[in-house]
């Protein structure tokens, strides 16, 4: 995840200008792949989110993998972030690591204190998800 | 320009380079406020209603000078008629706990009302009756007036300007009707006070409630008006110190209302500072508060309604201090985001009025709402911001 | 020394020159704390938890963090256990309305409790049960063991320090007790916490209420414990907006607690101040601050103890940070005019526990309250205006 | 009344010590002829006042006159002088009056704004007298 984190980081530090760091974000947004409609469920759905946001977990070798959707782009922009720092790990790499790193790619989103807040409810859901598994 | 000279009395534009378009969740405060305040909090600082000493005796004088403020503000015709509350949510959940509880079948809203006058009703479980909107979001009065005839000894409970979409009710017209039924009215008044005169004689109304932090005071302080005829039938709310006549442990006599409603030490410094509030608004003026604000709402409608795909939900010509709108195929959130990346602050999202939402299929809007002090540049800035984030998302 | 900086925190004393020993009522503010609401009001003014913008971010934030400082310094295990109240009249009508009405069989309260802590549960109709106290108003745990084995399900409801007599009662061993016969305990720590470190972890206690304006906080403020366990078993009580997840017109999911209990626009200047004043509370330490306040009672209570015909109704060497007394044959209103006149600040009348004086058979006191800020020329200028005061009247 | 009030005005003008002034009314208060224990009942009692006091009135020849009492020393003077400025007058003469003026005695406790503000329930009580005679 570190890696992958670091990637970002210096990837998003490269913009000046506040504008093209959500330019990028969009565009990331709008290349992810969507979901089907009969996957965007409540199962799948988070809880405590201003918009709506989906992450499916995938088991591929004991690893887990993200699938991710929002009905807004940046939203979606940074669902993907999320599902591809955290993903191709085993679901106790994912519980051993320290969420406060994620503050460092700079993102307000990430550290609004609001109550619903959904950033802080994405990754709750996948932590969720490798607890479930490392469980089961 | 006097519009300059208000913008003066805000310390919060010296030092804050943004745009600020979310005055219908709260105001910023002038210095006349918080030097009303801070007199209190350095000057005579004590708790008030209680001691025989000279410092107590100032501060209550200060705290019931600022609610003959508020009453004659209101055009109201006794100050016992004025109950110092946290602010329109609390006013509101206690005239349901104390009053309606009691003594109303059930309650009448319009389809427009913020939660926090839907969930107090819910919570004393009486029937909910929603008036229909006619197209535009305007009550359906027939509807209305079919209500009131099937349902007897009603409370009304009416929003006056909507926070979420700007539509303001006929409120007085809508008071006489229910009163030609025998119901009794309460009027949600946070959105509308600060722009435009409420006269309680004139309207008649039962019940009307305000915050402070709505009308360029503090937060933590509001406003309730009960009519004096009414007193009678309001049992206690919350009840503590200060509230009594005398205390036994089987039974409390009350002192009348409002001591009654005003257990507890209250929020002095607020209830100061909202005194300071109105008499600042009253020293502009609701000719040029009206005026002004008329003119940059039509200023911002006028750019807003060239853009394209531009979706509002009421008439255009009907929105007062604020605008909602969406963009079609972009998300309310991401044109949120980014005009605070542009240093424009508005609100987005479902604006407390999540059943209206649903009525119109939607989850949210963009809503820009302003203030005495909000200028063209304001506007300007919006606007320019506004259409890079389209054509970012659009893209 | 410490004392004299302490009391240049304090912009009061700059501005008057009055003895103020009425700090039970409500203390005096440090600068640190105005600053902080003025910093809200004039830079970051916004509301909280509703918009995306970095304004209301800035402000939400604040306001998250002044409920971080309130767990620690109660030694809380999670902030989502501390509520914003207005103060501890409404935390305690809280606790009654949304706990006790559906989960307590009845209420066990101390003889020395304050107004705020018998109407609330009068208000819910549940049977009052009073510890009977021994001579001096220590409390009879033999029958307050009694009250608990008599009354399964009970709600013990206590005072921790008296603000009428300065007593402080044994809450651990209260609260264990309470605990072993299955009882649950709200503590009423208004008067107790500005002057002793309270630790909720340790007590153990399962409601704990305080008011900012008692801890050289502002006023409209205030924070209510409930313990995480019982977090499901209590019901909505001030309902509205901000409170909610989804809102439908027939019922409403609601957030968790504490947000739940926060509807409405809250007191936020309020909430950062309030965090501010426990931090100054902090910065001058409980080990300082007990020390300086029991050499000022001990001083008072070696001058007033030569004044002839003075009664004190607990052991004089009990009393803590406020000390009551009447003088044989005179009024204590008559004391508290005259004093007032040669500028001594002191409380007179029920002190809100009227059914306490009714139990002493007497009307009043005289009351004087310490703070951090009370110095010995303080005490000094009080004896001698009561001195003079009852030679006036007894001449 | 008017003239009453002016001497008293005026007396306590004398004063320019505070204490002087309410040494004087400590005086007058101490002076002032006690109510009997039976006449201290309910019906004479000021309700929403911080201490006892008693106001009993009495007509003579159309004209109003007051007994008053206190458990307190100055409220017992400050009752003495009240009573004694609305003396032997009609009870027309009394509504007519405007209690305003008697702010001009200076006395805090007469412009207290608390809420149990025993000096307005004394006059209060006069007025409600002088009303009741006026109907009867
Ligand atoms: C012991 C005690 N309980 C309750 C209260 C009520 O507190 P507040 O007025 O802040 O609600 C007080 C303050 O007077 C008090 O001293
Ligand atoms: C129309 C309306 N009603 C009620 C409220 C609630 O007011 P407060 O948050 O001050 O209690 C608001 C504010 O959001 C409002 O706009």
């Amino acid at each position: 995840m570190q890696e992958k984190l670091e990637n970002y980081i210096e990837e998003l530090s490269l913009f000046d200008d506040i504008m093209d760091k959500y330019e990028y974000i969009i565009d990331l947004g709008k290349r992810a792949p969507s979901l089907r409609e009969n996957e965007k469920i409540d199962e799948y759905k988070i809880q405590g989110c201003q918009s709506s946001v989906w992450i499916i977990k995938e088991l591929r070798e004991g690893k887990l993998y993200f699938k991710t959707d929002s009905d807004t782009v940046i939203v979606r922009g940074l669902a993907r972030i999320l599902g591809d720092i955290f993903a191709a790990h085993l679901p106790q790499e994912i519980l051993n690591f320290d969420t406060k790193e994620l503050e460092k790619l700079g993102l307000q989103e990430i550290i609004s204190p609001v109550r619903l807040n959904g950033f802080t409810s994405m990754i709750n859901k996948i932590y969720q998800y490798a607890k479930d598994e490392n469980r089961g | 320009m006097q519009s300059e000279m208000i913008r003066d009395d805000f310390a919060f534009f010296n030092h804050s380079d943004l745009v600020y378009l979310d005055s219908a969740s709260t105001t910023q405060k002038p210095k006349s406020v918080l030097e009303a305040m801070d007199a209190y909090n350095t000057q005579y600082c004590a708790n008030i209603h209680r001691s025989s000493h000279g410092l107590g005796n100032a501060a209550t004088s200060k705290y019931e000078t600022a609610r003959e403020i508020i009453g004659k503000f209101l055009h109201v015709g006794d100050k016992s008629e004025i109950i110092f509350t946290k602010g329109v949510t609390e006013g509101i959940n206690l005239v349901a706990q104390s009053y309606a509880k009691e003594h109303a079948s059930c309650v009448i809203i319009s389809a427009l009302e913020h939660h926090s006058n839907i969930l107090p009703w819910q919570q004393i479980k009486k029937p909910l009756h929603v008036i229909q909107t006619k197209e535009n979001l305007t009550p359906d009065l027939e509807h209305f007036e079919s209500l009131l005839a099937q349902n007897p000894n009603a409370l009304v409970a009416l929003i006056h300007t909507s926070n979420a979409f700007g539509i303001t009710h006929p409120i007085k017209e809508m008071i006489a009707l229910a009163h030609r039924y025998g119901a009794k009215v309460l009027i949600d008044a946070a959105q509308s006070a600060s722009h435009m005169p409420i006269n309680i004689s004139d309207l008649d109304a039962d019940f009307l409630v305000i915050s402070g932090h709505k009308l360029y005071g503090p937060t933590g302080i509001g406003a309730l008006y009960i009519k004096k005829d009414l007193h009678p039938l309001c049992n206690p709310y919350q009840v503590g110190g200060g509230a009594i006549m005398q205390v036994f442990y089987d039974h409390t006599e009350y002192l009348p209302i409002p001591y009654m409603y005003e257990s507890g030490t209250p929020n002095i410094a607020g209830a100061i500072g909202f005194g300071a509030a109105i008499e600042y608004l009253q020293s502009v003026g609701y000719a040029y508060i009206a005026k002004h604000e008329q003119n940059i709402i039509a200023y911002a409608l006028e750019q807003l309604s060239q853009i394209e795909d531009i979706l509002f939900y009421t008439q255009v010509a009907s929105m007062q201090s604020n605008i909602s709108f969406n963009i079609s195929n972009i998300h309310h959130h991401d044109l949120g985001i980014l005009l605070d990346k542009q240093k424009v602050q508005v609100r987005v999202g479902h604006h407390c009025v999540q059943p209206t939402m649903r009525f119109l299929g939607i989850d949210g809007t963009v809503r820009v709402s302003v203030g005495i002090y909000t200028n063209k540049a304001d506007i300007d800035q919006f606007i320019k911001a506004l259409k890079r984030s389209i054509a970012m998302l659009k893209g």
